[in-house]
């Protein structure tokens, strides 16, 4: 077997060759592959990641684990994180996905913590066959959260011909646990028993990580392509179970869950991260087909398999619980004090390394401060001319496809089992009441078009997007995971446009002090030469205070004042709208982030201490479509009477459209105005009256401009079959 | 023109796995079968005008390719009725 | 009194269903797929969820657990009040303990969404439920077409069996608030002391979730139980 | 005892409907293909021991009747394979 067989480089053959001092047989090769695999090492991207904010003072652990975990409250965790399943969604929507939510669901189960939620953010192309991915995704993941009973709360979908052979799933889950009920992967001690517990392997996704994510899409991709992996949701119900039920009897000394890569990862990063050595017995592990060689049971990415880490005493326990619920358990080896991964087939030795050597001495991209500094530099970009304002141009905008209803999609998800979810998906963001452990808002966004001409500008602008959400709840953040998801790295422009993107999000992050406890970042993200938007999905947890009453996103009662609460800037650059209108994207506004924690501290004190009617950020669309959402909830028996100070009909396109960082639109009795302007300009602020809530099913703007609520709410929720506008 | 029917066969490639087959053997067992595989698959029957059994059974292999199998995961035959 | 919420392999709805027994003032216990004994409890619920993953046809598998025989001999020998939920009506049907089936929705496609229903008949394990009453609860399947045979729609009606319908907010019956392409949009079906349908009245127990109807329907039920209607052991 | 592989065919009574099948021919008919009729049934491939191949059948046919098909809508067919 050859370097490139395992997608490696000649020169990372040589070092491999320096650091064993003789040449790796084929199995050793093959692990190597697998771990020195982009996908596994974040050999391109971790110096970039690095330099994100991590620590935050409710932070219980940060990136390296399976996931983040935040403290929700004293006697409850919180552990969530994003994940991508991009490539296998392309060539098997349906599994891709599904396999995808039970991969980030095992990831949050391997903290201790029982999943009660998931969300997933997807960008699709815009062409027929993309459509058809949309559906098959989506059927992937209800397939797998509804069976297994996480509810899928919210999410967010994008659509551009930037993703038409390169769609993204991004899942994201959260957990909860008792803090003494912790777990990890890093506290196995060696002499323990190794148990791989779940599904018998079989070749179902061999060189997933280090061929198929690690590489760009091209003709040669059809040949690699493995066996697909299925997801069996019933099993990995299982499987939680059984796993759940041996943390809470403090039956297991580690846990480690089997993603990319497959028992390889799992062993040689369980070993790694607790400095012991692991001595594994291959013939031992239980197999769906005859014949599998030691090489494809070690890079096998069967799904619904679990690593546990048992000392002798427990062990007869741990095997009786699976067997309780008819879950395989087999012990497979044993953790040494060696620091060594020693693999035995049928007795005989084939293969024997430093876990080190897999895990950490992987060569990466360093990033020196010249590059880093370089990052944020705005890019020269133009904007072009802006439309004349017409009152179209809202249907438009609203039957396009960023813009138009998501329910067509959730409601093929179950939102609402384990009965926590009091804002869904119909919502911006969820609110799920945790009883006497308080509420857990999440939120989930990070527009492509934001960052497709200043990655800068759209990392942070989702960033603050996703805590401007929480702080219109009065939620107070606890911490955020970023998927990225770009394109080639070993090209100069999509390495630099990923990192401008992590620079936007390490900054905003930090000026909001907000730490980043976990994320995921998906590269090669490039077909025949042609990279994706740089997107980074971003996914804030926060806690909410009162969970069982947030804050309406309605448009409030009639007769209310409807403000537009902003930040000063009116820039439509990378909008929805502008899309739409004029088919360019421009770059998106940037912001200055030094006041960004004063004016999201301001907005959820005020939400806090004194309720608007209605509250709700400024959302895809800008202020015009987030009127039309506000106004869906209320329903046809409301309406709107506004005006807006701009004469200059360009200047009402972008006060009408624009989507600038940190707006909201309220509703508030009409004799608090003053009160309310007072204390949010104090902060810094603007609040602008665009009108009041009237009865009658029309929105009336300028007294001359006109739409009925039928007309709106039909183009809105337009199905997606429908694309022909956007061909 | 005549109309024939056929039937294409779906199933799943014999190296994918099949969560419902196991299931299900699992509860025929459970049942006091002796049962040692299952595998389950999709049976459509068409129904089409062609001008001989050979060219129906043509376009159902198509419709097969194009439709009604995923050919990333699954295989098929076709067989036209008498 | 003891209500036993019945759970199988794949079962997801079952700590939904114990925390609402729980929030009505009544004790629940599990009762697992392999037990061979009910006669202890004085009514049982099974619950929702994907019963050996929905695996073959919604409910089939569970249906030949060794509990439902248990199930039965209780519906026969004692008249033990059932409730079928979501998953568990599906059960309820493949075990041939209420009459029909539930297939896939006609459109294809798993359908979560708030729903109005209808009562269409009385029964005197739901006193306090009359005919017309609606009710506003979640439903969340893929598979809840409810089929009947030609011929037979009738006599379920005649019998009192076609509980509960699916209308539309004001309580209108009619083809387009029918989301799964049930028959009469049936949503619930009773016979005797086994009753199920396909809407989670366990989600809808405060209004901040949105309902509070579901409250509603298990309460009734629970006073049918303690009224002991035609049943001893309370 | 030697080992025999059996196919549980089950489709639905000609009788009920098959919104699946229709759906499929609409798309079928979309793509340009001209058919009548599609009607998705399940193939259900056993591997059982047994001491002939008939008595393979029988137990195919017993676990058809006590779980593979559901009589209220369906019928089904079994077929040992050589
Ligand atoms: N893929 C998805 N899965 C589940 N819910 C989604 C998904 N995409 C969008 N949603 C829900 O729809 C809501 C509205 O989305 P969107 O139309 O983008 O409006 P907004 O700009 O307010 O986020 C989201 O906040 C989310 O709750
Ligand atoms: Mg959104």
């Amino acid at each position: 077997m050859h370097a490139s067989d395992v997608g490696l480089t000649e020169a990372e053959y040589q070092r491999i060759e320096a650091l064993m001092g003789r040449a790796p047989n084929d199995l050793e090769l093959g692990l190597f592959g697998a771990l020195w695999s982009e996908h596994c090492s974040y050999k391109n991207s971790k110096a970039l990641l690095s330099r994100l904010p991590h620590e935050g003072p409710h932070v219980v652990s940060g990136p390296g684990g399976n996931a983040g975990v935040v403290r929700l409250s004293q006697d409850l965790d919180v552990a969530f994180k994003v994940e991508s399943h991009n490539h296998p969604s392309y060539v098997e929507p349906v599994q891709g996905a599904a396999t995808g939510v039970g991969g980030i669901l095992r990831d949050i189960i391997a903290m201790g913590a029982r999943p009660i939620a998931v969300a997933d953010a997807l960008r699709f192309g815009t062409d027929r066959h993309s459509m058809a991915l949309l559906h098959g995704v989506v059927k992937g993941v209800g397939l797998y959260g509804n069976a297994i009973g996480v509810p899928t709360v919210t999410g967010d979908i994008g659509f551009s011909d930037t993703y038409r052979a390169n769609p993204l799933v991004n899942v994201l889950a959260v957990g909860i646990r008792r803090p003494e009920h912790a777990m990890g992967a890093n506290t196995a001690k060696p002499g323990q028993v190794l148990v791989l517990l779940g599904q018998r392997t079989g070749r179902d996704g061999i060189h997933g990580a280090s061929l198929l994510a690690s590489r760009d899409f091209d003709e040669q991709s059809h040949e690699l392509r493995p066996t697909v992996q299925v997801g069996d949701p019933f099993l990995g119900k299982l499987l939680m179970e059984v796993t759940l039920k041996c943390v809470e009897e403090g039956l297991l000394a580690a846990l480690q869950d089997l993603g990319a890569a497959g028992l390889t990862s799992a062993s040689a990063e369980l070993s790694e991260s607790s400095g012991v050595g692991a001595e594994i017995h291959l013939d031992r592990v239980p197999l769906r087909e005859a014949g599998l060689t030691p090489y494809e049971i070690m890079l096998s990415e069967t799904q619904e398999r679990m690593l546990l880490v048992v000392s002798e005493e427990n062990l007869e326990r741990v095997l009786a619980v699976a067997q309780d619920f008819e879950v395989l358990a087999t012990e497979i080896g044993r953790t040494t004090e060696s620091g060594e991964l020693h693999l035995f087939y049928e007795g005989a030795e084939c293969a024997r390394l430093r876990t080190d050597w897999l895990v950490d001495q992987a060569p990466r991209r360093s990033v020196d401060e010249p590059f880093w500094e370089g990052l944020a530099q705005a890019p020269k970009t133009e904007s072009g001319e802006v439309p004349k304002f017409r009152s179209e141009a809202l249907l438009e905008v609203a039957g396009s496809l960023d813009a138009r209803s998501r329910a067509s999609v959730y409601r093929q998800y179950d939102y609402m089992i384990q009965t926590r979810t009091v804002y869904g998906p119909d919502r911006d963001l969820a609110v799920l009441d945790l009883g006497e452990d308080g509420g857990l808002a999440l939120a989930v966004d990070g527009p492509g078009r934001w960052a497709a001409e200043d990655g800068y500008a759209g990392g942070a602008g989702a960033v603050l997007r996703v805590l401007a959400t929480l702080a219109a709840t009065g939620a107070e953040p606890l911490g955020i995971t970023d998927g990225v998801n770009a394109g080639n790295p070993d090209k100069t422009d999509s390495y630099r446009a990923m990192g401008a993107l992590i620079r936007g999000v390490a900054d905003a992050a930090r000026a909001a002090e907000v730490p980043v406890t976990g994320g995921n970042v998906s590269l090669h993200n490039e077909t025949d030469g042609e990279s994706i938007w740089p997107t980074g999905v971003i996914g804030a947890a926060g806690r909410h205070p009162h969970p069982k009453s947030p804050v309406p996103q309605n448009l409030g009662k009639v007769g209310d004042a409807i403000l537009l609460i902003h930040s000063g800037s009116r820039d439509w650059g990378a909008s929805v709208a502008e899309r739409v209108l004029t088919g360019r994207v421009s770059a998106y506004p940037r912001t200055d982030l030094e006041n960004a924690k004063s004016r999201l501290k301001a907005m959820t004190e005020w939400v806090r201490e004194n309720p608007p009617h209605a509250l709700r950020v400024l959302g895809d669309g800008g202020l015009g479509m987030t009127l039309v959402r506000m106004w869906a909830e209320s329903g046809p028996s409301f309406g709107l009477q506004l005006s807006l100070p701009e004469k200059d009909l360009q200047e009402k396109t972008r006060l009408f459209f624009n989507e600038a960082p940190l707006q909201w639109v309220a509703a508030i009795p009409m004799d608090k105005l003053a009160e309310v302007t007072r204390r949010l300009e104090a902060s810094g602020l603007a609040i602008l009256l665009l009108g009041e809530v009237t009865e009658g099913g029309m929105m009336v703007l300028d007294g001359r401009y006109q739409w009925s609520y039928a007309d709106l709410m039909a183009r809105w929720r337009k199905p997606y079959e429908e694309v022909h506008d956007e061909l | 023109m005549p109309a024939f029917h056929a039937v294409v066969t779906v199933e799943l490639k014999e190296s994918i796995l099949d969560p419902a087959g196991e299931a299900t053997q699992g509860v025929l067992k459970h049942m006091g079968f002796s049962v040692d595989g299952v595998r389950i698959g999709r049976h459509i029957r068409l129904t089409l005008e062609a001008e001989t059994a050979e060219e129906a059974g043509q376009v159902a292999g198509r419709m097969a390719e194009e439709l009604l199998a995923n050919p990333v995961m699954e295989t098929f035959r076709v067989e036209v009725l008498a | 009194m003891q209500i036993g919420v019945v759970t199988f392999p794949g079962s997801n709805c079952d700590v939904d269903t114990v925390k609402a027994l729980t929030d009505l003032g009544v004790q629940a216990v599990v009762i697992d797929y392999r037990n061979h004994r009910l006669d202890y409890l004085s009514a049982a619920i099974i619950p929702g969820g994907f019963s050996y993953g929905d695996y073959l046809r919604s409910g089939a598998l569970a249906a030949r657990a060794p509990v439902m025989a248990a199930l039965r001999d209780a519906v026969e020998e004692q008249k033990l009040p059932v409730l079928g939920i979501c998953n568990g009506f599906q059960i309820l049907t493949e075990a041939g303990l209420l009459p029909g089936v539930l297939r896939p929705n006609r459109h294809g496609e798993f359908r979560c969404d708030w729903q109005t229903l209808r009562v269409a008949a009385e029964s005197p394990y739901f006193p306090g439920l009359r005919v017309g009453d609606r009710l506003r609860m979640p439903i969340a399947h893929g598979e809840g077409a409810y089929y009947t045979p030609p011929g037979s729609l009738q006599a379920l009606f005649q019998a009192g069996q076609a509980w509960l319908q699916y209308t539309d907010d004001q309580g209108q019956l009619h083809a387009l608030t029918n989301p799964n392409g049930s028959v009469a949009n049936l949503a619930g079906i009773q016979q005797g002391s086994v009753a199920a349908l396909m809407p989670h009245p366990e989600r809808a127990m405060h209004r901040y979730l949105g309902s509070d109807d579901g409250h509603k329907l298990l309460s009734a039920w629970i006073d049918g139980i303690r009224q002991e209607v035609g049943h001893a052991r309370v």
